[in-house]
């Protein structure tokens, strides 16, 4: 028997490796180890105010910061039933989109590129292939200036608050970061030919099941139902029973638990997204799929950079129309909607960059968090990139180790997990 | 001059800080022109685990016995180590009640699992090895980065401010959220630096930061319970970030 | 600006410097007062207060005696000769000089309060007929510690100064002059305070226990001249770092009497 | 002095005429408290506020400036942006503009400030009436009154605002705006009386600073200072807030990669405990009681040994901007040993 081991799984976001084990031409055991530190932030954070709670879990991760943020603002405000005002969701989807377009400018471009080109880093590319590296570096500077004037922060923002924003942006700033992204429109489709000119990367197949919000609206930031799709059809889990979706388990080789739905691994984010929705992919969107020759149903999850492309294009468009739409409305300074704590429990389900996040909390009616239990995309993934971590190897033709080792990276990084994220999971008794 | 060698590291963390590297999208490259990167996990998978270093910036707290070891490896290979962000330098939000029992905390998350996890009480990096530079900041701000940078490749030690948030406020004309409404704010006590974000945006520090050298802790603490906040919440929420530099501080 | 152009080690950390201005106008028009000091800069690392070490009577050179301890102190050690610094002053009030000729004159020193006796001592040698008798009283820890030390062991020899120097402790053994901390060498000298103006300089230390003897001795309080260290960052008197009180170290001082100690609080 | 007179509905039209002269900044509303700020359209001024949260001093001696920028090879170049800057503050308050006379004389003297120099050249200053509130006691100050450092200044006299013409420049405005103004007569002299005596009548505040310098020289050793240090926060904000506290801190940046860079100054306050630490680790004022002490007895004691009146000019500031209610009126009063006597 022979084992091939990657030791710490390098342009990812946290700390990992995977461990395959093989007999002959049978595969064994196939692990994703997750050896992020246990920081334990859920039971932490109990006895803090409803007001101080977003800023503690924001940390759980840096990437999905506002992610994480704006899901515990919805929990508190659903469990304290806060209605914001309308221009306070359209300034939380312009935040939720800054986040998008960087965080997959980040993945598509410094992470996951190198692997297609043979590069061991985008600072190595950079040095053949300036061009393609400072497109995702604009990219990437866009999602991050709306993050800064939405979010008064591009990492952990600060602005978001239960009921709302602490200060509304400038009129001049949402006409800096309109110019902005009038640009952008340009980059994100220079991203879609750079994405339809690399080699294919196809290695893995499988049918898979897909989970991610149902889009009823414009913005799928978030919503109150969750669809399971796969050949067999859709299931509708509501966001309150999303136990049901997770079932989650802890495994002894990692600090992230697994979650099953109905006994079987499934996979949210950019690909799941699509998948649940594709009346997405018929508007504009149409033709930069053509150009990459993308379908659905997918059974390559590395599809799932193509769908982070295609989103990254449409998070552009939907910036922009956000932001005519706040202008045209001629945003105000507004103070946040009140907030009367109150003992209730409170759950939000939203579409991170990664795929479905949740954050469900209890409150005692002083505004104290008794139980808090956030389930984050990676941890929902961890199952089933496990599984195609498993195919990627029954599939691979060749028993070649460095072969084998890079599939397998190209595969756990094509899920664009978030380690550190899925360390922080609670499980309420 | 041949270029410094430089490792890019993170522990237990949120990698925030090491995003932030990566958000200096316009320096970025000019940054790996300047310096030799050797060792960077989050952006690179060339590394070299082993060569010397002239710099080391690491990021996140220890909240392992296997952070512990790759802290004390990159130590023995740094000449200088840089520690990067609220984690790194005080801790941060994990090293909340260290009091707590940790093996309760796990069982209580994982299940029984947890119990098999390798998982210690969070700790700053200074509480496990010697630490040349503290970049504070939860991130750290990308223009503190810069200008450290600037400064370690010119020779120089980087300065900071060696005052509160609220100089920072003030210097901004914000409306005091703590006189004039009565709110929470720890400004008073953390270190400036972050062109007192929170406050700028009429919401009350957080203090993620840290405390400034000079913090007077107990001096707010009374004041805010004088405005008839609760002691408790004022204590929990002034050691939210890094718990045990504001006790020493108080 | 001003050109370096000798980098002389004196002892560990401690290197004295010879400048040139750039431009030769300014070196004719730079003329200062025993006691000033400069504000020398290194670009990038900033600005910091020097004492001139040399004396006005040797206008030919301009030398700062420089301890590495900060940032700016640690980048100007890693300049090489023919590199530049910006130079501006000099500034502060100087010694008394017309004040204290026709008098005796007594330096006591520790440390790097030599740094700006030096200035005083070499005008007072190269106008020896101004003065009357002169006395040196200069303390370091350890023989290797001596600031100047040829220069002032060549002048433990001359009849015309009273040069004593001592060390509080000498490990190698082969040390000449006296072993004992600075105020001992009141015993080898003859002052007449009626007619004496003394300067000191070193760390607060020495400032307390050379002021407890000059006052035992009966001293005039304004004739007791200290010079004063303060951070400093503009030099000009506007930055506020260096008040004492009411008065600005950089313009009003650094040397006070202890006349103004006695009336500024916390001044040492 | 030239003296006219120009009825209030009038002030609109000269406002307008004014803003012919430059950019003009005036006290404007933020959440209920005034700062001073580049005007979008007149209507938004508040010529009727109490006190602005920053001095006019952010003007003169900004927050943050860049003095020189340097590059290796060409040495230092000054900074001069926006020095030449016109700008006219509309609104300024008697006390304020005492407070830039008293800059005036720190950034002057042996060694000129240029930059402030040049800054307080190209500032005009139209200076307004206020009526005091609780933390007001610049009469106590003697900054209630100004005679120089505007260009002109507005006495409410009732229908009417007398105005005092300081500078050729303030006559200039004068004469462009045609004859708005008009000449000023016994009645108007009268009125302007009884407006002088009735705002003296209006201080809620009273301070004595007659032997203020003596007292705080007998209690330097005061308990007071301890039980301050306790509570101080050292948070700067006195500091930031005071239109005559004027200590900055010098610092050199670099660029990446190279030696060019600039250096810049920045506010700083003698609360902080760097302000008079140096390289050995000597720190002259370590306690935090003994930076607050400085603080009061640098602007009450010192500023009168230097230039003859404390740098203090009661404008209350610095009361309304602690966190932890450090009071100077009420110092100066423990010091005395009065009770009571602030509040009439
Ligand atoms: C009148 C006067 C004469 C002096 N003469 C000499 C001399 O001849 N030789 C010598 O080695 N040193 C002298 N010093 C002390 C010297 O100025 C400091 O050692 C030096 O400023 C330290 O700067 P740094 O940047 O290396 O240290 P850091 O600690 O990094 O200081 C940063 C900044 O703080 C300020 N600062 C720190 N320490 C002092 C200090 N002691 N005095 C004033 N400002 C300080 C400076 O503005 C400096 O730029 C003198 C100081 C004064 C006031
Ligand atoms: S709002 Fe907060 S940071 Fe700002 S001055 Fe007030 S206490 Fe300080
Ligand atoms: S104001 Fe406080 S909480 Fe906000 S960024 Fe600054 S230190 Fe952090
Ligand atoms: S000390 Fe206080 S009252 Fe006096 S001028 Fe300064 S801010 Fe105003």
């Amino acid at each position: 028997m022979k084992t091939v081991v990657i030791e710490h799984l390098a342009r990812v976001e946290g700390h990992g490796g995977i461990t395959v084990e093989l007999e002959g031409d049978t595969v064994g055991s196939v692990r994703f180890d997750v050896f992020e530190g246990a920081r334990l932030l859920e039971p932490l954070v109990r006895g803090k105010r409803y007001d101080e709670v977003a800023a503690i879990l924001s940390r759980i991760c840096s990437i999905c910061s506002v992610a994480h943020s704006l899901t515990s603002l919805k929990a508190t405000e659903n469990a304290f039933e806060v209605r914001v005002s309308p221009q306070t969701e359209l300034l939380r989807e312009l935040l939720y989109r800054g986040e998008s377009i960087e965080s997959h400018a980040l993945h598509l471009f410094l992470l996951a590129l190198p692997d297609y080109l043979d590069y061991p880093s985008a600072t190595a590319l950079a040095a053949d292939r300036p061009a393609a590296v400072l497109l995702g570096l604009r990219l990437k500077k866009l999602g991050n200036s709306i993050q800064e004037a939405i979010g008064g922060r591009a990492i952990h923002p600060v602005n978001a608050v239960p009921g709302g924003f602490g200060r509304a942006p400038a009129v001049e700033q949402l006409i800096e970061l309109r110019n902005g992204l009038i640009e952008g429109v340009a980059d994100a489709k220079a991203a879609i030919d750079l994405m339809a000119s690399l080699p294919a990367a196809d290695f893995c197949h499988s049918d898979t099941i897909y989970a991610a919000l149902r889009a009823n609206v414009d913005s799928y930031y978030a919503g109150d139902e969750v669809a399971v799709v796969s050949d067999g059809g859709q299931t509708i889990v509501p966001a309150a029973d999303y136990r049901t979706l997770t079932n989650e388990r802890s495994v002894p080789h990692s600090h992230a638990r697994h979650s099953r739905f109905q006994g079987k691994p499934f996979m949210v984010g950019s690909l799941a997204r699509l998948s649940v929705n594709p009346g997405r992919l018929s508007g504009s969107l149409a033709a930069p799929a053509a150009r990459l020759d993308f379908r659905l149903p997918a059974g390559n999850p590395m599809d799932n950079n193509k769908a982070q492309a295609l989103e990254l294009a449409g998070d552009v468009e939907r910036a922009l129309e956000i932001i005519e739409q706040l202008l045209r409305a001629r945003i105000r300074d507004e103070p946040p909607a009140p907030v009367h704590p109150r003992a209730a429990t409170g759950t939000a389900i939203t579409e991170a960059p990664r795929g479905l996040l949740i954050h469900s909390y209890t409150y005692d009616g002083e505004g104290r968090i008794l139980s808090a239990d956030v389930i984050t995309p990676t941890a929902l993934n961890a199952a089933s990139l496990e599984a195609h971590l498993r195919q990627t190897v029954e599939q691979c033709a060749e028993r070649d180790d460095a072969v084998i080792a890079k599939r397998l990276q190209m595969i756990a990084r094509a899920y664009d997990p978030c380690i550190s994220c899925s360390a922080h999971l609670v499980r309420r008794r | 001059m041949s270029k410094p060698r430089v490792g890019i590291f993170g522990l237990t963390g949120c990698a925030g800080d090491q995003l932030v590297i990566l958000n200096c999208e316009d320096r970025l490259l000019d940054i790996v022109a300047l310096i030799d990167v050797r060792d960077f996990l989050m952006a690179s998978s060339e590394n070299d685990a082993a060569c010397p270093l002239d710099v080391a910036l690491v990021e996140g707290a220890v909240a392992s016995r296997r952070d512990a070891e790759r802290l004390r490896a990159i130590r023995n290979r740094a000449k200088t180590l840089v520690a990067l962000g609220t984690c790194a330098v005080w801790g941060g939000v994990a090293a909340m009640d260290r009091g707590a029992d940790r093996r309760k905390l796990l069982e209580e998350v994982y299940g029984e699992a947890g119990l098999r996890y390798d998982a210690a009480p969070t700790q700053a990096l200074h509480e496990v090895v010697k630490v040349d530079l503290n970049i504070t900041g939860c991130p750290i701000e990308k223009d503190q980065f810069l200008a450290a940078i600037a400064h370690l490749l010119a020779g120089n030690t980087p300065i900071y401010p060696a005052y509160p948030v609220c100089t920072e406020c003030r210097m901004l004309e914000n409306n005091c959220l703590l006189i004039e409404r009565g709110e929470l704010c720890c400004g008073p006590i953390t270190a400036a630096g972050c062109n007192a974000r929170c406050p700028n945006l009429r919401i009350p520090c957080v203090g993620c930061r840290g405390p400034v050298a000079d913090a007077n802790a107990s001096s707010l603490l009374a004041t805010l319970e004088e405005k008839g906040l609760d002691r408790q919440r004022i204590a929990a929420r002034l050691a939210t970030f890094a718990p045990e530099g504001v006790a020493q501080r108080s | 600006m001003a050109r370096i152009v000798r980098i002389f080690k004196m002892v560990e950390d401690n290197y004295l410097y010879t400048l040139r201005f750039l431009d030769d106008r300014l070196a004719y028009a730079f003329r200062h007062q025993p006691g000033q000091f400069l504000m020398l800069s290194v670009p990038g690392a900033g600005e910091m207060p020097i004492s001139i070490s040399s004396s006005p009577s040797r206008p030919e050179v301009l030398e700062i005696c420089v301890r590495r301890v900060g940032r700016v102190t640690n980048a100007l050690y890693r300049l090489h000769t023919n590199d530049v610094v910006g130079v501006r002053g000099p500034y502060g009030n100087g010694y008394p000089i017309q004040e204290m000729t026709g008098h005796d004159l007594l330096l006591a020193a520790g440390g790097l309060g030599m740094a700006p006796l030096r200035s005083l001592l070499w005008y007072a040698l190269d106008h020896r007929d101004r003065f009357d008798n002169i006395t040196l009283m200069y303390g370091a820890k350890r023989p290797d510690d001596m600031l100047f030390r040829e220069e002032l062991v060549s002048l433990v020899d001359r009849t015309d100064v009273n040069c004593l120097l001592t060390v509080d402790a000498d490990p190698a053994g082969t040390w000449k002059n006296y072993i004992g901390l600075l105020p001992t060498l009141f015993g080898h000298a003859k002052i007449e305070p009626a007619r004496t103006y003394a300067a000191v300089c070193g760390p607060p230390v020495v400032f307390k226990f050379i002021l407890q003897k000059l006052l035992a001795l009966g001293f005039p309080k304004n004739r007791i001249l200290m010079s004063l260290e303060r951070r400093m960052k503009c030099g000009v008197g506007k930055c506020g770092h260096c008040s004492i009180g009411y008065k600005y170290t950089c313009l009003h001082g650094p040397i006070f009497t202890y006349w103004d100690a006695i009336n500024l609080p916390e001044m040492i | 002095m030239k003296i006219l007179k120009l009825r209030k509905e009038k002030l609109d039209l000269f406002a307008s005429v004014v803003q012919q002269f430059g950019e003009v900044h005036a006290p404007v509303e933020q959440d209920g408290k005034y700062v001073f700020k580049r005007l979008r359209r007149w209507s938004e001024a508040r010529l009727e506020y109490d006190r602005t949260i920053l001095p006019p001093k952010k003007y003169f001696l900004p927050p943050r400036e860049t003095l020189f920028r340097y590059r290796p090879g060409e040495g230092f170049a000054p900074c001069s942006e926006g020095l030449d800057q016109r700008t006219i503050l509309f609104g300024v308050h008697a006390c304020d503009i005492y407070a830039i006379n008293i800059l005036d004389r720190v950034f002057a003297g042996k060694y000129n400030d240029p930059y402030y120099q040049a800054r307080r050249r190209n500032i005009v200053i139209i200076g307004i009436d206020c009526s005091p509130d609780q933390h007001c006691f610049c009469r106590s100050m003697r900054a209630d009154f100004v005679d120089h450092g505007f260009d002109l200044f507005f006495y409410d006299t009732g229908d009417y605002y007398q105005a005092l013409v300081g500078t050729a420049l303030g006559d200039d405005m004068v004469l462009a705006s045609g004859s708005i103004f008009e000449a000023v007569d016994a009645a108007d002299i009268d009125n302007y009386k009884r407006r002088s005596w009735n705002k003296r009548r209006a201080f809620q505040l009273e301070v004595e600073i007659r032997d203020l310098p003596e007292i705080f020289e007998m209690e330097y050793q005061s308990g007071i200072w301890e039980e301050l240090g306790g509570r101080c926060l050292s948070c700067g904000s006195c500091s930031m807030v005071c239109p005559t506290c004027y200590c900055f801190d010098v610092a050199d940046d670099v660029e990446l990669g190279s030696l060019a860079g600039s250096r810049a100054r920045t506010w700083d306050s003698c609360l902080f405990a760097s302000h008079a630490l140096v390289a050995s680790g000597e720190n002259f004022r370590g306690p935090r009681a003994s930076r607050i002490k400085f603080r009061f007895y640098h602007k009450q004691r010192g500023f009168v040994a230097e230039y003859g009146r404390p740098s203090c000019v009661g404008c209350g500031r610095c009361i309304s901007a602690c966190p932890v209610n450090i009071d100077v009126v009420q110092v100066i009063e423990r010091l005395r040993g009065v009770q009571d006597a602030g509040s009439r």
